[in-house]
């Protein structure tokens, strides 16, 4: 039987003008978009790796070769990985920028890349856009290391990594169930639409993120 | 109408004309203008008329706190336009009116009123019966205020905002400011609501000042500026504060406009901690037409000049009891008025500045003088005053009567949040006995009045409140304390609530003209406390609330002596403060629900979505809603079903097969490598909650599902049936990582070899087997399953994939006839084949053996203190339940009964849970669930169909699977 | 009225982001010799006393952990453990 | 008539013994009360409140009354409580503003329309109008419905049960106490039940914060608090769970809503009460609390609920808010039994937020019971027994919410 070669979709398509792509793992991914303009932007990063990780001793764990933060709520940014401590044996991976890594094997980790809806939003004004969608204090000051709220946005239960800066603007980076992602993008949207928000491909996320590993 | 100009605290742009419409007339009025301004300007002097006596009303408070100016506003009913600014265009009718307000013929109910005394509806028009029918219409028609047509649909935008801050301070006049300034000193995050647009509160428009040559009016402005300058603070504007809740949970709303992105929003804050710095209003003065218009608080007069530049008449009598009333009086003689009189409740203890400043304008002062009754029809024409013991009479002329018994503080937020208010005879106020951890109270609100202790006040509570909020500034506290103690303190205030001799028609509440004597009335019939009083009456129960007789209800009740309440007890405020449209409260309503992978796809062949629970699902995919091509397909064919929404799941860890053996009913420990095992879960009840399929992947290792409805509470249901237990375990919820299809027919296979390499051979992939296999490289868990009752694989593929593999298959089983099938095909798929739906033939009460699944039960597994196992046991032989049953139609050439049909003798014994004419079978088959009494093969049922009229249909009691009871075609 | 729980993993949160548990009756009786009587008690009753009460809720919106709290029934807030040992 | 304010009823001064004891001055308490002196001759009978009669559940419910109920067993008892108003009003010469409006429920599924089919023809079966309506016919009812596609649960269909309608809550309150304070029945308001007293296993006295009042009668229908002093003064424990329930009005205006219109789909109802303030609610916090306050979170789920489904009302203001508590059982069927666990002491709870449309012919049967010691046959599949038994009612179909059990 000749072999087809499956396009994979994201839950979710950005209404911009994507100016560079990419195909990378059968994802089809917008490196930019015309017209991304300075921010606020939104980017879809559906497409990036993500793990679960669950076990009893997580503190001597090493996923991928890097360590977990201690407390639930810590963030750790290593490249292009975000590690995020959700509870006493759990916490979640978020390979956001870079190659793909291989799939690790550890039966602790499972993939749940296509379990979510996975966005990034930033920009100066970013909590006025979120606080439009959640009660929960993302701008809360005090906080300068990125930190994992676990709660709802948009009505819907999410995990939600919030960099406050600086160094870089404020963002978020927050995953959903894959099956809200139409409704959640159409929120984002329109809480967005008076701040100017507009789509932004990888390269731009990228560019941000590093911001903030300094 | 002529403004006055040149004020410095003027709010309109004189030459910024905005003109709209007034019933059949076009008016101008300016920009910064309200509606009722507006109004006013044009000469409008009656605005609407009174509830139940068409009484002509006008304004009265600037505030909105009565109905007197409630209007229509394009087509919008009961439209505050004391409070909405003008914009151009709009279109305003008056309400409550059969003709003119003017001249509103129902104004002769007003002549009426002694039929009408309080409660009156309770004694009246049930005698005889046949009357109340036709009453009720008439009291329909003669109550309520507005009109809204059924297909109105409110134009504008409406969004929401959840903001968070340390402090939130509710009022922008210089109490809140200066607790605001003081917050954010300390850097914390202060949120400021100002119902109002601009910031200053009752000292932005005043011209006096406090000696220091300084206009209170340039103090405040200067304030408002001050914390404008400071970016800890985040002022909302024209954003009354609607809820106070504890936690510090303020809700508010804020108009917005052409220069916003919102025409309204919801405002939800959570703070540390909260201050009330909401100041005082004006306290209504009790007396003989005590709401003619032209009769307005003195406030109402003067800020229709300041800010306005409108003289709301040409003569004027005051008649008050509080210092500010005078100072109104002074000012607005200086504006161009004239005043006949100022009638001072108060024996003594006026501000002598202001005593010699009347005197300076030859104002006469009547101290111990109050309205007794104003005169006129339309409008006032005179006012009779009255000494305070009743004994000397004044008549005067006058087009304006300018009463107010005093000041009451606007301690709705304080309620709200829960604080005790006791009545303290010093101010008359009800002051806050104790506040709630994390709200302060400050300002006028407390009694005082002079800027500099308004100010220290609001300072006080605002460094408190950052200490509430988690700011070390004890000793800036202590500091402020000190500076406030050497300011004046609360001022006397007066309690006089009713004048002498007033006759019949004064009201205590403008928006249900209710009177003081229907206030008597109800006491005398024994509702002597203020809240019963108000249910008798309705007082305060009109679109102001307690706006209007809050203040005075429980004075007056007091004053009776009549009442167990001997002392003032304030009435009960609730939320909305400020009634608040459902369009805000509804701001952007964005609504979540969940699609599959596939749904764009499933739309684009046709497919009639429906909201399933969380999900939007195919329901069917051609307009027969019995879906006759979709299930013969699948008996004959090959179909294809988005079964996605299915939970899934993972379960690993050393103590998952414990976990598994708590909530599901089967033995789990008995797992055959490479086989799914069917299972289902109970309550404690031992009824039937979820079934499903679980596969044991590795050691420890198992991957499960459960139904549509159950998946969003799994992981919850199984860690609260284990809280106590400390085992280790993880769950990870793969439900949206997986798309789902369902594959199902007699060429299932044919089609399933033909994009995948792996052996799918009845040999090779059985019935109820488990593989994982790759189709064109994408790894794809399948279960060889028969929901449908045919030869079936369930393709659980991960969800970015899952538009390729519908494209791939449909593509591929082309030849078969493959199509597309929904969720109606499928319930009468299963229903042939006898399989259930949880809550389709189950209800709540419905144990695992009523509907024949017990065999699932293992009850050797007793240690494992499996979740329903003591009522499974207890019940397993009981009699008298509801079983399920299969039943045909005694006439099989008949229709098939329809879901829901009770089945009956001489009393309802059960019900039909799901019946369909059968294409495979050619005759109606359905489940159903019967009295045990009537569920041995052969019983017939009587189904009494809704509107059968006594003719009932007779169906019998049949084994199930009626469609390949053997099972054969699951196993081919 | 606003709701604050105090989840162990998220700190505080707003009442609705969590799903009530029940009140903690101690762990599951043996299925085995429980009397209809006794297994009622168990899955049914409860003291529906106003006041404080020990409970068990879940963060539904979060962390999805189960834990219990103290609960003041009537003020519907959560009472702090060392204040309720303080106050016996 | 008019001009004669005499007191409805009077307080007079507590007694040391009385034949009944009734905890709680509530609808069902009053009716009990009235129904004892009235049908049974049983008129040297206190009903003691803790506040003010009416303060409870009975002044704050949704007025609405109907008799659609899913079992057989209740949906005689509910007509027969339908049937009572207009003869209650005529009865007590009291107008309790019986408005006949009807009751409208929306069907938004497939799976909604099953079970009102169950309903509708359950209750023609047993004689009660009820009817099955599809969408057009829905919006011909009640105009102001979006029967389009726009919604995010469209109206399917409705079940329309004209004989239903809405009653004036706080005029029941009075008139039925005033009926039974005519008959000789002694009303203590502020008045609180501190203990049950039990002697040779039979009820024998009250303790109240004004005295000892021996009876051999004792009916707990004290509400929400039922449970809570069933478990204080006699160690009852019941299968109740005790909810805020909310609702809430919007400002008056005229006519525009002629039935009740509810949907469980949205979780709420509407109605146009006869002052013209479309009252509306039925939210209620899924755990057990004792408060009355309202929360933020409701009123705006509530403006987002109703207005999907009649979206003219965006153009109305909520105006007032309040709560009351509901008593809730796993069943949603209420709990009326007797002698356990002493002689004498009877319990009419569990009402949940079905308690006002029943009060009247709960009180009739409870005064029967009170006064023969038999249970009344109507009342007898109401027993507490039914849940160690396995013996749900039925009259949800669905697995509550509000149970940590489901």
């Amino acid at each position: 039987m000749p072999s087809v070669s499956l396009k994979r979709v994201s839950p979710i398509a950005l209404p911009g003008r994507p100016a560079r792509t990419e195909e990378c793992h059968g994802w089809p991914v917008v490196l930019s978009y015309a017209e991304e303009g300075g921010g606020p932007w939104v980017a879809d990063l559906s497409h990036r790796p993500r793990w679960d990780l669950q076990g009893p001793d997580l503190d001597r764990q090493q996923p991928l070769g890097h360590t977990i933060p201690v407390r639930p709520g810590e963030v750790h940014l290593a490249g292009g990985l975000l590690i995020n401590r959700l509870n006493a044996s759990q916490a979640a991976l978020w390979h956001l920028a870079g190659d793909f890594p291989e799939p690790p094997t550890d039966p602790a980790l499972t993939e749940v890349t296509e379990a979510t809806l996975c966005l990034a939003l930033a920009g100066s004004r970013l909590f006025g856009i979120t606080e439009k969608l959640t009660s929960l204090d993302l701008a809360a000051p005090g906080h300068t290391a990125p930190r994992l709220l676990q709660g709802p946005f948009g009505h819907v239960p999410c995990q939600l990594a919030v960099f406050p800066g600086p160094p870089g603007p404020p963002m978020l980076v927050f995953t959903c169930s894959r099956g809200y992602g139409h409704d959640m993008l159409h929120a984002v949207l329109a809480a967005g639409e008076e701040f100017g928000l507009r789509p932004a491909g990888q390269a731009t996320f990228e560019k941000a993120l590093t911001a903030h590993i300094h | 109408m002529n403004r006055l100009k040149h004020l410095p605290t003027l709010r309109i742009t004189p030459g910024a004309a905005r003109s709209f419409t007034y019933g059949k007339h076009t008016f101008e009025g300016l920009q910064g203008d309200t509606v009722a301004t507006a109004l006013f300007a044009n000469g409008v002097r009656v605005f609407g008329r009174s509830l139940k006596y068409h009484r002509p009303r006008g304004l009265y408070s600037l505030d909105g706190e009565c109905s007197n100016t409630l209007m229509e506003v394009d087509g919008v009913p009961n439209v505050r336009t004391e409070t909405t600014p003008l914009t151009a265009g709009i279109r305003v009718a008056a309400q409550n009116v059969m003709g003119r307000p003017e001249l509103d013929l129902l104004g002769v109910l007003d002549a009426f009123s002694w039929a009408m005394p309080a409660g009156f509806y309770y004694r009246m028009f049930h005698r005889p019966a046949r009357v109340w029918p036709l009453a009720i219409q008439q009291i329909r028609k003669a109550a309520g205020l507005g009109r809204l047509s059924p297909d109105f649909r409110m134009p504008g935008r409406f969004d929401e905002i959840y903001p968070a801050a340390d402090v939130c301070v509710l009022g922008g006049g210089p109490a809140g400011l200066s607790a605001a300034l003081a917050a954010a000193e300390r850097g914390l995050r202060v949120i400021l609501l100002e119902a109002r647009p601009w910031l200053g509160g009752a000292f932005e428009y005043r011209a006096a000042d406090d000696g220091d040559g300084v206009a209170l009016h340039r103090k405040a402005r200067d304030l408002a500026a001050a914390v404008a300058a400071r970016p800890e603070i985040r002022v909302f504007t024209q954003a009354p504060a609607i809820g106070v809740y504890s936690d510090g949970q303020v809700t508010a709303f804020q108009r917005g406009g052409p220069d916003q992105s919102f025409d309204e929003r919801y405002i939800e804050i959570r703070a540390a901690a909260v201050v009330v710095a909401t100041g005082c209003g004006e306290r209504p003065l009790l007396f003989e037409h005590n709401e003619r218009p032209g009769v307005m608080q003195p406030a109402c007069a003067q800020r229709l000049a300041r800010t306005w530049g409108l003289l709301a008449g040409t003569e004027a009598v005051f008649s008050v009891g509080h210092d500010l009333g005078l100072e109104a009086a002074v000012d607005l003689f200086d504006l161009g008025l004239k005043v006949a009189a100022v009638a001072d409740i108060r024996e003594d203890g006026q501000d002598p500045t202001l005593v010699k400043a009347l005197a300076q304008r030859n104002i006469p002062l009547l101290k111990g003088w109050v309205a007794r009754k104003a005169h006129g029809g339309n409008r006032v024409t005179g006012a009779t005053l009255t000494s305070v013991n009743g004994r000397f009479h004044r008549r005067l002329t006058c087009d304006l009567l300018a009463a107010a018994a005093g000041l009451t503080p606007a301690t709705g937020p304080l309620t709200l949040a829960q604080s005790q208010l006791a009545f303290d005879p010093h101010t008359g106020y009800f002051l806050p006995r104790t506040l709630p951890k994390g709200l302060q109270a400050a300002g006028r609100l407390l009694g005082l009045e002079s800027w500099a202790a308004v100010t220290a006040s609001g300072r006080r509570a605002g460094l408190q409140a950052a200490a509430d909020a988690g700011a070390d500034c004890q000793a800036a506290i202590r500091e402020s304390e000190a500076a406030l103690r050497d300011l004046p303190g609360a001022v006397r205030g007066s309690k006089f609530v009713i004048a002498p001799g007033c006759g019949r028609k004064a009201f205590i509440c403008f928006d249900e003209d209710t009177t003081v004597k229907n206030v008597d009335q109800a006491m005398a019939m024994g509702f002597d406390v203020p809240e019963l009083i108000k249910r008798f009456t309705s007082a305060g129960t009109g679109p102001g609330q307690g706006g209007i007789p809050g203040h005075n209800l429980p004075l007056y009740v007091a004053q009776t002596g009549l009442s167990p309440d001997a002392h003032p007890r304030p009435t009960t405020a609730r939320p909305p403060l400020v009634p608040t449209l459902l369009a805000t409260y509804a701001g952007a309503q964005h609504d979540m629900s969940k699609r599959t992978p596939l749904h764009d796809l499933q739309v684009a062949c046709g497919g009639r979505m429906e909201r399933v629970g969380v999900w939007t699902r195919a329901r069917r995919f051609t307009d027969d809603p019995r879906c006759r091509t979709e299930i013969l397909n699948v008996r004959t064919n090959v179909g294809l079903l988005d079964a996605s929404t299915l939970g899934k799941f993972l379960i690993f860890g050393p103590d998952a097969l414990k976990a598994l053996q708590r909530v599901y009913v089967s033995d789990m420990a008995r797992m055959t490598p490479g086989r799914a095992k069917y299972s289902a879960m109970c309550n404690d009840d031992g009824c039937i909650t979820d079934d499903g399929v679980v596969v044991q992947t590795a050691e420890n290792d198992y991957y499960f599902t459960t139904s549509t409805a159950r998946a969003g509470v799994t992981v919850e249901w199984f860690r609260y049936h284990t809280r106590y237990d400390g085992w280790c375990y993880h769950l990870v919820n793969l439900t949206d990582a997986y798309g789902v299809l369902n594959l199902a027919g007699p060429k299932a296979r044919e089609v399933l070899s033909r994009v995948t390499t792996a052996d799918v051979s009845n040999a090779a992939f059985p019935y109820m087997g488990y593989r994982e296999m790759a189709i064109h490289g994408v790894p794809v868990r399948a279960l060889r399953l028969g929901f449908v009752g045919e030869l079936s694989y369930e393709l659980h593929v991960p969800s970015s994939y899952m538009p390729a593999l519908w494209d791939l298959l449909m593509e591929a089983g082309r030849l078969e006839g493959i199509r597309p099938f929904g969720l109606e095909a499928q319930n009468a798929l299963r229903m042939e084949k006898g399989h259930l739906i949880i809550g389709s033939e189950s209800e709540q009460r419905t144990t695992l053996h009523d509907v024949g699944l017990g065999f699932l039960w293992q009850r050797e597994k007793a240690d494992q203190r499996l979740v329903g196992a003591a009522a499974l046991m207890q019940t397993e032989r009981q009699p008298g339940r509801l079983k399920l049953v299969g039943f045909k139609m005694a006439d099989p050439s008949g229709p098939p009964p329809r879901d829901g049909s009770p089945i009956v003798d001489a009393r309802i014994r059960g019900y039909v849970c799901t019946a369909r004419y059968s294409f495979t079978l050619k005759e109606p088959v359905g489940l159903a669930l019967v009295e045990d009494g009537l569920a041995q093969e052969g019983a017939r049922l009587a189904i009494y169909e809704d509107g059968c009229q006594g003719q009932l249909t007779h169906a019998v009691v049949t084994p199930y699977p009626f469609y390949d009871p053997e099972g054969r075609r699951l196993r081919q | 009225m606003a709701f604050t729980i105090t989840c162990p993993v998220c700190g505080p949160r707003d009442g609705y982001e969590f799903r009530f548990g029940g009140e903690d009756k101690g762990p599951r009786p043996e299925a085995a010799d429980l009397t209809p009587a006794a297994w009622c008690d168990y899955v049914h009753m409860a003291d529906s006393r106003p006041g404080v009460q020990k409970e068990w809720w879940v963060h539904r919106q979060g962390c999805g952990a189960w834990f219990t709290i103290h609960r003041d029934t009537v003020a519907n807030q959560e009472v702090s453990l060392n204040l309720l040992e303080a106050a016996e | 008539m008019l001009g004669r304010f005499k007191r409805l009823w009077d307080a007079k001064p507590m007694k040391t013994h009385y034949d009944a004891v009734i905890i709680g001055g509530g609808l069902h308490g009053l009716a009990t009360a009235y129904f004892l002196a009235r049908n049974h001759g049983l008129t040297d009978v206190a009903v003691i409140e803790k506040r003010y009669i009416g303060f409870g559940a009975a002044g704050r419910n949704t007025a609405i009354v109907r008799a659609n109920q899913r079992t057989q067993e209740n949906l005689p008892l509910y007509k027969e409580a339908l049937d009572l108003w207009p003869v209650l009003t005529r009865e007590l010469d009291f107008n309790l503003m019986f408005y006949n409006c009807g009751n409208l429920n929306l069907a938004h599924s497939e799976a909604a329309l099953k079970a009102m089919r169950l309903q509708v023809a359950s209750a023609q079966f047993q004689g009660i109008d009820s009817r099955l309506l599809d969408a057009k016919e829905c919006r011909e009812l009640v105009p102001a419905l979006d029967i389009s596609d726009r919604p995010r649960y469209p109206i399917f269909g409705g079940m329309f049960h004209p004989p239903g309608g809405i009653v004036r809550h706080d005029a029941v309150v009075w008139g039925l106490a005033r009926g039974a304070a005519k008959r000789g029945v002694h009303i203590h308001q502020g008045t609180s039940a501190t203990g049950i007293g039990v002697e040779g296993g039979k009820a024998a006295w009250v303790d109240t914060d004004r005295g000892r009042i021996r009876t051999p009668r004792v009916l707990n229908a004290a509400g929400a608090y039922s449970a809570g002093l069933a478990n204080r003064f006699l160690g009852q424990r019941l299968p109740i769970s005790v909810l805020t329930i909310q609702a809430m009005v919007t400002q008056p205006l005229k006519p525009l809503l002629h039935h009740v219109v509810s949907s469980g789909a949205y979780h709420c109802y509407a109605n146009q009460t006869l002052k013209g303030e479309i009252a509306t609610g039925a939210h209620m916090d899924p755990w057990p609390n004792y408060t009355t306050q309202t929360t933020a979170h409701y009123i705006k789920h509530q403006a987002e609920a109703v207005t999907e489904f009649l979206p003219c009302l965006k153009g109305l203001k909520f105006m007032r808010t309040w709560g009351g508590l509901a008593d809730m059982t796993p069943d949603m069927a209420p709990i009326m039994d007797g002698h356990s666990p002493a002689e004498g002491y009877y319990l009419d709870c569990g009402w949940g937020y079905f308690g006002f449309k029943s009060s009247t012919v709960t009180g009739k049967y409870m005064a029967q019971y009170m006064a023969t010691g038999e249970c009344p046959e109507i009342l007898k599949p109401f027993a507490l027994k039914r849940f160690e038994e396995h013996r749900l009612m039925g009259e949800t179909a669905a697995l509550v919410d509000y149970t940590a059990n489901n």
